[in-house]
């Protein structure tokens, strides 16, 4: 596998969406001890809205960009809530960064990864440390860039990426919610992990899945 | 073993809630065509009038829909349950809302919500619409008094939205509505308390747990855990200890005037509720403060949770102006 | 382990619950000097004009407090929880409702309000003021056909009340008043379904069991058992087999029209509700049948009993003009 | 123990709330298997009215029938519900019955129970077989009549009464409710006693206590 073409990105956000549905209710869960108990609900509706969406164009007569594009939409309009604009706003901005490409490189999708958690931060403003999916994203998207510039082959990028993203998601215990829902828990959101954080990991995981074994 | 609940499949339940709403209230109610989750007053935007569009989770009933209508909001934009409306049907509600003289957004802060709405600001300024945004913030309990902005809108908003209502009804300009919904936020204090948990459709199970005789105070309308857990206490030492946070924060002096919402979370009753308001007029007749008007009821729920909330709406002659000016809505009456 | 209530002492729920509710409705509400439980609209009551008196026991709100206004009830007396009131507060209602041209009771159909009212009445004769009685019977559920006057009266009490309300808010004649009540009471048809039980403040333990996935259809409004009790079922279902049970007795022809009442015996929260009111209006749409209004909400209830109820008000010219006649209640709006 | 003064009389009464308070719990639970779950509520706050406003009269200025009268009108006003005009015309009843005595004799006493049974009859229009506590009632009225004209002492009276009442409470499992809130029941109130008449064996013990202990 050295290019990725719109319909390994198609099945791609197919696996995303199946892990989805399977992770959704210990999602629900950790979004139940410190938020509203609906964060597995959101994702769930977005990564299969996306899903459903994408089954629905015709792989050789699109481009990355558009998929991302599309992707983008049907989930922000299926979810709304928190991660609605974030994920809608990661995705736009991976659609953005392999602009005019028809295919995608390895340097393209890490690219394209790296503008996803980008654009998490520029629309939530939370910084790292926060308690936020930033925490699994931030650090997933450095970790792959290291990984890229040592010349790694995308499999092990990815794997680093997932690596960082889990030991982050974990590091959220230890956190004080700052930004969304839980932030007004102060204190009492010390011990349990971002639900956000925690479906970063099983997004990132079913990406690098979805990527080795086209 | 799931919650019970009357619904059908729980990934249907807002839409065919809307559904059900929209044929029970046709004269208040309408779909802006294309726009399923996008309501608006039959009877409510107008040129020249700033327009006034509120939205946010479902589950809150009658918060929001139930506001919208004549003199109060144009429009309002529903999300799924607890989930803030994604930025289209915003924009939609913006569209239909706008009568020329700019659109104010007014809802609850949570994180969610603006992120959605403040999208949709910028898609309508390439419209031409020109949006500015209230939030409010009046759950006392949500955060300390140095950082209100981090406050939660809970109950209150029924002042808040009320007095911005009856602003853009009386054709103010852009400044003045702005203006007139801030300070109504700025004087509007709720806290709330929570007995039991609710579930939501899609899930059907708890939405947080506690113990069967434990309450929390200052629980946010979402099962945000709030302030303090302990055990369940009488009426009155419960109501006192939401008035005592109000109070301290609203410094009311002898002559005062204030206007009273006492609130359901869902599944408390109106006797328990009136109940509570009884302390609530005794408290407030102690110190002098006088009431012009009580609204006692289900107005900003959280599905079947079991608790209740306070809100006290301190009122000058322009903001009681405000909430006596009529306003016609399917499931409530006001002014 | 007691149910949670925000309450301070069980045997004086109901009196703080009125305290509560007459300091919130100054404008609606007041009390009989000297007899706290007998509640008299401010507005009401007027010479020439026949009394309407309703009653029963308290757990219900805001059935029967809420019913009280001009255009409505005149006068309501209030009883314990789930127990009609002794006859001296009915009686003091009496008098205070009469204008001279007689008194019409309206209560549900239930042995004790029955006993208690009747005494009433004897006491009121020995005043010289005239009582006549219409029972409410509109539980489809709770008899079979050929024993109509032996059903209860349920949530259907909003329109049978609504209707005579206005026909003595129109100063109609003693017999115009009885006529139009009992004909508005034959046009009114409701069927219940609970999912779990309330708790009497006095008890704190719920009142009846019921399995964690199980509903009752027909089940009244004190957890009366219903006609049958089986696994819960989706809204569709549920509403469905209350209005067929509502349309084989109101037999309705291609262009009747109907009121609507989706009613929560609680914590059934405004989204259930509505999700009902979808299928109602499905239903009648199929078979031709017009929808003149709906309300949807919290009318008729038992404390936080979860369940719902559908109220089918058959219109003729007469009764709609009755419906429509205006009314100013504290809890809600209608006419 | 021949002659039953108010004084009597009122200490009876204080017995059966005293009674009715112990036994509040099960009669809320066996009306909430057949009908709205208070009658114990309704019992004990009936009695327990009863007893507060006899205590505050003077026993030596006033007569049986004043006594009697008080009771009915205090049990209804503190009740309401069903056995509020049943319990106050049953005891309105005893106090006519025995007009003009200022102490009652056995064959007083049991002229005033009887009249108590006949007036629930009166007042609730039940008939033996439907239920109701009048199931209870009718036959305690019954057998202490025939113990009187047996001229059985009134212990022995009472007893007889005792337990006539028990076997008619008892029957009510065997029957269908046709009166009253459970009379809706159909079928589905067969095997489950009547709370009406449970309380009633519960007052015509405690009356048999409080005479035979006088
Ligand atoms: N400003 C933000 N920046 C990044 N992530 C955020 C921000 N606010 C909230 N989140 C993430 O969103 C998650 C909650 O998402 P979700 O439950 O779907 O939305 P909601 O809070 O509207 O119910 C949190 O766990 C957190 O990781
Ligand atoms: N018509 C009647 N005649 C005699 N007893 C009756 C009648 N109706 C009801 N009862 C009795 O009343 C009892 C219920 O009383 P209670 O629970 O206090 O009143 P409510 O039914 O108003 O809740 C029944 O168990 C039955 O014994
Ligand atoms: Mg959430
Ligand atoms: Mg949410
Ligand atoms: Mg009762
Ligand atoms: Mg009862």
């Amino acid at each position: 596998m050295t290019t990725i073409s719109p319909a390994i990105l198609i099945s791609m956000f197919s696996r995303i969406a199946e892990t989805m549905a399977a992770d959704k209710d210990r999602l629900c869960a950790l979004d139940g001890v410190i938020g509203d108990a609906d964060h597995g609900i959101a994702m769930d509706l977005g990564f299969g809205a996306v899903r459903d969406a994408l089954a629905a164009i015709d792989p050789s007569a699109t481009d990355p960009t558009a998929v991302f594009n599309m992707a983008a939409k049907s989930f922000l309009n299926a979810v709304g809530a928190s991660s609605g604009p974030l994920y809608a706003t990661a995705l736009m901005r991976a659609g953005a960064a392999v602009k005019g490409k028809t295919v995608l490189d390895q340097g393209d999708f890490v690219a394209a990864f790296q503008a996803m958690a980008k654009g998490i931060q520029d629309r939530g403003k939370a910084e790292v440390g926060e308690k936020t999916m930033i925490d699994a994203w931030v650090p997933a998207a450095e970790a792959a860039g290291t990984a890229q510039s040592e010349g790694k082959p995308l499999t092990e990028v990815l794997d680093a990426a997932l690596v960082a993203a889990e030991q982050g998601a974990e590091a959220t215990k230890q956190m004080i919610a700052a930004k969304g829902r839980s932030s007004r828990l102060g204190e009492r959101s010390l011990g349990h992990m971002d639900p956000g954080a925690a479906s970063a990991v099983t997004v990132i995981r079913a990406i690098r899945e979805g990527i080795v074994s086209a | 073993m799931q919650t019970k609940k009357i619904i059908n499949d729980g990934s249907r339940a807002v839409d065919e809630m809307l559904d059900g709403i929209i044929a029970a209230h046709p004269a208040h109610l309408r779909r802006v065509e294309g726009s399923p989750r996008s309501i608006v007053a039959v009877d409510g935007p107008r040129p020249g009038k700033v327009g006034l569009v509120i939205g946010g989770g479902s589950g809150h009933e009658p918060t929001f829909l139930g506001f919208v209508g004549k003199g109060l909001a144009d429009a309002a934009a529903i999300g799924n349950v607890f989930a803030s409306p994604p930025p289209d049907p915003i924009l939609e509600c913006a569209k239909a809302a706008s009568g020329g003289a700019g659109v104010l957004f007014m809802y609850g802060n949570y994180a969610g919500d603006v992120m959605n709405f403040d999208m949709a600001a910028e898609m309508a300024a390439m419209d031409d619409i020109e949006v500015r945004t209230v939030l409010s913030t009046d759950d006392v309990a949500s955060a300390p008094r140095d950082q209100i902005a981090k406050r939660r809108g809970v109950a209150g908003n029924f002042f808040i939205f009320k007095s911005a209502g009856a602003a853009c009804d009386l054709m103010l300009s852009f400044d003045e509505c702005e203006r007139i919904a801030r300070k109504s936020n700025d004087h509007t204090y709720t806290m709330g308390v929570a007995l039991a948990p609710c579930s939501l459709p899609q899930t059907r199970r708890p939405n947080f747990e506690i113990g069967a005789d434990e309450m929390e105070i200052g629980m946010g309308i979402h099962g945000e855990p709030g302030i303090a857990r302990g055990p369940l206490q009488t009426a009155d030492a419960i109501t006192d200890a939401m008035l005592d946070r109000i109070l301290d924060e609203m410094a009311p002096s002898r002559g005062d005037r204030v206007a009273i919402l006492v609130n359901s979370l869902g599944s408390t009753p109106l006797m328990e509720l009136y109940i509570m308001n009884r302390r609530v007029r005794q408290r407030l007749d102690d110190i002098g403060v006088a009431v012009h008007a009580t609204w006692v009821g289900n107005y900003c729920t959280s599905l079947e949770m079991a608790g209740a909330s306070v809100t006290l709406h301190r009122l000058d002659g322009e903001l009681q102006r405000m909430l006596d000016h009529p306003c016609d809505c399917a499931m409530f009456r006001a002014g």
